[in-house]
């Protein structure tokens, strides 16, 4: 195991947290506001209590707290589950942080499926789609565990990013896209593979492994798929899904989320609008999930992986000749 | 024995006091002194398989299941009105989980009340189980899937508001955490419960004074508890939660359907009869390794022994 | 005017009054839940006092308790703002309603910029998005008045829609769409005017009555477009849309709500999975509408008018040659 | 002139009286009893502006609004420390309006204090103005845009905490509806509130008993209210909200950035000072024609007659 695969071998959600504590001790507009999550009190409140505030198990204090600390200069990090902040905090997201375009980073863990056989109150499945309604939102959905120490760096530039944050995380260990440092950047989609032939565009841990693993795959039967890593679900990088319509037979959107609204949606709309192509959308079907089984079970059931990834692309080909 | 604390003045007239008769009617088990003996072992088994679940793929959240365990062992013993063989039987006692992270206490009393097998909640949490981490509706004696802090009650308000509205005789009764008290969804359900008058509504809090980041008072004080309650309109009986018989009196005391609706504040220990476990903010989430298991477990019989 | 005219010239809202005191009186089920909406206790609750119940200013409360209503076999309709429904109370029709599949009816008021110069925390424009991303939800959004009442007497029929629904109502009179009697179907788009140059597909009182007139404008250039009023955004009626997909040169969908996650997605969606072709998305941009108008003001500016649907309904053409 | 009831035990070391005095450092009128009559004046010009305001298209929220005009007055004559030609000053004290539907008042009272020319109080919710009918951020002198209930409180905990953080000498004021506080999310924040010792955050109620549908107490009653409130942890001062001294009285007797927050609740009269509208549930929206504007003003300038 190199050094980077030993240092990230590990949950975003951990990664985040020591990256937090990290860029908290030199920054000190950063403010930690905890809805009872555990595991930030050990760690980021031992170190840095008066950059810790923890508001009661109570989501929609948490956002309006941080706008009103953000309002004040501060850089507040709102911690809580991503089904909560998408839904059960929806309005205050909505008009306290994302209408007034202040600089909160609202940080959901337990995204898609990652709470496991913590069933459907747990899942989040619709909070991208949520999200990505809402105004002046920057929605990231970080691939591993190294991406989300580059985003939360990104996060603390509020020159770059002075507006709000949506930072969707998982719960446990996932593998690692990259094998060393690459670039990262906030906005551009990250070309994990170059291809010709058809493009799989995904977001998320399983979905962005599942789809290398799918182009692997395809190459195994002569298929050429580049495979596009949408850290960034908004703002799209549109021009590299342009791109992607253009140059290859059509798209297969990949992701730890409902079907409709989420990344496959943002992309069905910009390529109708612009290029149309295929789209076949890999999710998570509508309905309410309650089965129990772990992340990738879960993810599997939905069809959320290499080979359905694979079998798609070669049907997206099919059908445009 | 001792008697719950009642801490506003009641509305006797309103009372009926036969929910524990009732209860029986529906119960195999009418004698009252096997049925005590057997409530207080029940609670002792249900403790054993909230431990074993906890030895499930991810644990289970071991500290608030052992609180509630006493307290949920009596309402499904002696109190609620159910049919196992018809889940859906209109009449029935109505009970919701609002802390559905205690999940695994609840699979332990269906069980023992007939709407499970036993064997099957060695399959909690595992790929394909019925048994979530938190309670899905379609589990038979489920009657909302929750996990989702703060919802129980107003789902309870609209069961109650329901049952008086047809005329069916059932009751709601909502389980809370203390933590979950925090929500501000529960004091609009618990405002709306008073001025409606849902005396057929009844809270229960399990006053383990520990949320996952530690001592509730600490971390987002929650007294005067009962005063809260109180000024929301609810008649407040403090209990220990640990007492069968404070438990039985206290839900022998509700009033009927267009009282004051009552709070039961149990007053409990996070992980109680597992000394490992014992007010212990760690005992919140825990997956057992076989090793912690052994010793969780002797330490809960140990401690048996000593009280019996 | 005719008596039809007479009659449903009226906002969605007061139709849906009416019409729901109506059906209540026959049908013991329905319960109107209130949280101090203002107007359901003069006519509701002043005729009906034991199927009406106001459980406060507290929009989490009435979808929880609508909930268990509805759990006991009655027939709630639960009364709040449009924006409310969605993003207040947004977990608790998650879970609570639509995770169960229960028979709530979620009517909120004030949908789209109908709320006028009450500012952005009375607009919904991002209710669809959200709502059609809940599992089972049918999601109604009724062009006018006559179209209000089909659709609230289709309610309170539990074997037709044994689910949940949430019906999109605004708060002043529109013009009316049709001159009489119609069959409303939900789920089935309602043609307006058959063409086969293009399409353009409508949802809500202002984007149909200006998708008729932008027809007309288009049929005095030579162009015959289609009109489709779709009540029913979820489920979509795939067969006309996937039809007009076929059967013109390509869509334009209008809709007061933003151009991202509502009609305009689903559409996008369902076309690029199935017959790629051009979707021009005319709504609200994304960000935070805090500008004063009247409702058709605000589309205006948002680009909702017959002129700019024509011009895009061009584009469209030429671009598809 | 009454003083305001004292509810609680009050940390008398930890308050303040600075207040009032620092308000008038940053005021023109700096003379005592010139400000006095200068108040009511206002209080009644805001009045007359109210009415004025709605008369626009859509009417507007009139009985909140007025009887929300004396505390509004009183806060922005005399208690909030601002500089109308540098609304971002770091040290100012911040207002949220929470009952972002009493925007005329909010509007006129910006206006008395140089934040906006009263020529533009005319445009209230007319196409392409600043005065939307519930408050835009983007207007100078509104801290945050609100309108949808049961969020001012949070925002003030937020603001609060970030200037006690930051050492900044600024207090955090929200003014609440009385049918507001049934808004789950106002609890929350209160809760938070008390335990963070939020001294430097007053929450003001406006307890004019009417909500949309009518008495709050027949709707979704609030009583005890004081009792609520202080089961939360805070101080209550109870005032009559349309005694100016009453209401001087209390905003001078605030604790600092640690004590024990208050809240002030304002005895009220819905549509106060214009008889066609006191205690009218029919006042809250209004849009005044002519006709109904001309009766209005009249009757409120034979009253404010009567009472000189
Ligand atoms: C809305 C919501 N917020 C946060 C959580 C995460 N969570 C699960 S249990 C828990 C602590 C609950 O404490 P308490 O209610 O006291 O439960 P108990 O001590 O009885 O286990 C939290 C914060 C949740 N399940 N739901
Ligand atoms: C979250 C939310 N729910 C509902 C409304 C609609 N609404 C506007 S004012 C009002 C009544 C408020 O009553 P109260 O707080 O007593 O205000 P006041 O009497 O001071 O006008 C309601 C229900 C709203 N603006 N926000
Ligand atoms: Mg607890
Ligand atoms: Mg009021």
């Amino acid at each position: 195991m190199t050094d980077w695969q030993e240092r990230y071998a590990t949950a975003t959600r951990d990664v985040y947290r020591a990256t937090l504590l990290d860029i908290a001790k030199s920054d000190t507009r950063v403010f930690c506001v905890d809805t009872d999550m555990g595991g930030l009190e050990d760690g980021f409140e031992a170190e840095l209590p008066d950059q810790y505030v923890n508001v009661g198990i109570a989501e929609a204090n948490l956002m309006g707290v941080s706008a009103g600390l953000a309002a004040e200069g501060l850089l507040p990090f709102a911690n809580t589950i991503a089904s909560f902040a998408a839904t059960r905090a929806c309005e205050q997201v909505k008009v306290d942080i994302a209408g007034n375009a202040l600089p909160v980073r609202i940080v959901g863990t337990h995204g898609g499926f990652s709470a496991g056989h913590y069933g459907p109150t747990h899942h989040a499945v619709e909070d991208v789609a949520i999200m990505r309604s809402l105004p002046n939102l920057t929605v990231l959905v970080p691939a591993d565990a190294a991406e989300t120490e580059y985003a939360v760096r990104a996060l603390a530039d509020t020159e770059q990013l002075p507006g709000p944050v949506y930072l969707r995380l998982g719960r446990k260990a996932t593998p690692l896209v990259h094998r060393g440092p690459y670039t990262f950047r906030i906005g551009q989609a990250d070309l994990l593979r170059p291809g010709r032939d058809v493009t799989l565009v995904a977001s998320g841990p399983v979905p962005v492994a599942e789809s290398v693993a799918a182009a692997e795959l395809l190459a195994g039967r002569g298929i050429a798929a580049r495979v596009l890593n949408l850290h960034t679900v908004k703002p799209l990088d549109a021009e590299a899904v342009l791109s992607a319509a253009r140059e290859t037979a059509g798209l297969v959107t990949v992701e730890d989320h409902l079907v409709t609204g989420g990344l496959g949606g943002a992309v069905a709309e910009l390529t109708a609008a612009h290029h149309p192509c295929r789209v076949h959308r890999i999710g998570v079907p509508d309905g309410f999930h309650d089965q129990v089984g772990t992340e990738t079970e879960l993810l599997a059931r939905a069809g959320v992986t290499a080979p359905a990834i694979a079998g798609a692309a070669e049907e997206v080909m099919r059908e445009r000749n | 024995m001792s008697t719950p604390t009642t801490t506003t003045a009641t509305d006797h007239a309103a009372m009926e006091h036969a929910t524990t008769e009732h209860a029986a009617t529906e119960r195999a088990s009418s004698d009252s002194a096997t049925a005590e003996r057997t409530t207080a072992e029940q609670a002792q088994l249900m403790r054993e398989q909230i431990l074993q679940m906890g030895t499930g793929p991810d644990g289970t959240h071991v500290g608030g299941s052992l609180s509630s365990a006493d307290l949920l062992t009596v309402l499904y013993q002696e109190v609620l009105r159910l049919r196992p063989e018809e889940p859906d039987w209109p009449d029935r006692d109505r009970f919701i989980l609002s802390k559905g992270h205690a999940s695994a206490a609840l699979y332990a009393a269906l069980s023992a009340r007939g709407f499970l097998p036993a064997e099957e909640l060695a399959e909690y949490g595992t790929s394909g189980s019925r048994l979530a981490g938190h309670p899905l509706r379609r589990l038979p004696g489920v009657e909302f899937p929750t996990g989702s802090l703060g919802h129980g009650l107003s789902l309870g308000v609209g069961t109650a508001l329901a049952l008086r509205r047809t005329g069916r005789s059932g009751r709601a009764y909502v389980l809370m955490g203390d933590g979950e008290l925090q929500e501000g969804s529960v004091w609009e359900a618990a405002m709306s419960a008073a001025h409606l008058r849902l005396g057929g509504l009844t809270a229960i809090v399990d006053r383990n004074r520990l949320q996952i980041t530690g001592d509730t008072e600490e971390r987002m004080g929650l007294e005067p508890l009962a005063g809260k309650w109180r000024s929301f309109g609810w008649q407040v009986l403090t209990v220990d939660g640990h007492d069968l018989d404070a438990l039985r009196a206290a839900f022998a005391a509700l009033p009927g359907p267009t009282g004051q609706p009552v709070v039961i504040i149990a007053d409990t220990v996070k992980g109680k009869g597992v000394p490992l476990f014992e007010n212990k903010k760690k005992s919140h989430s825990v997956k057992l390794s076989p090793n912690l298991h052994r010793r969780a477990l002797a330490g809960l019989r140990a401690r048996s022994r000593r009280q019996s």
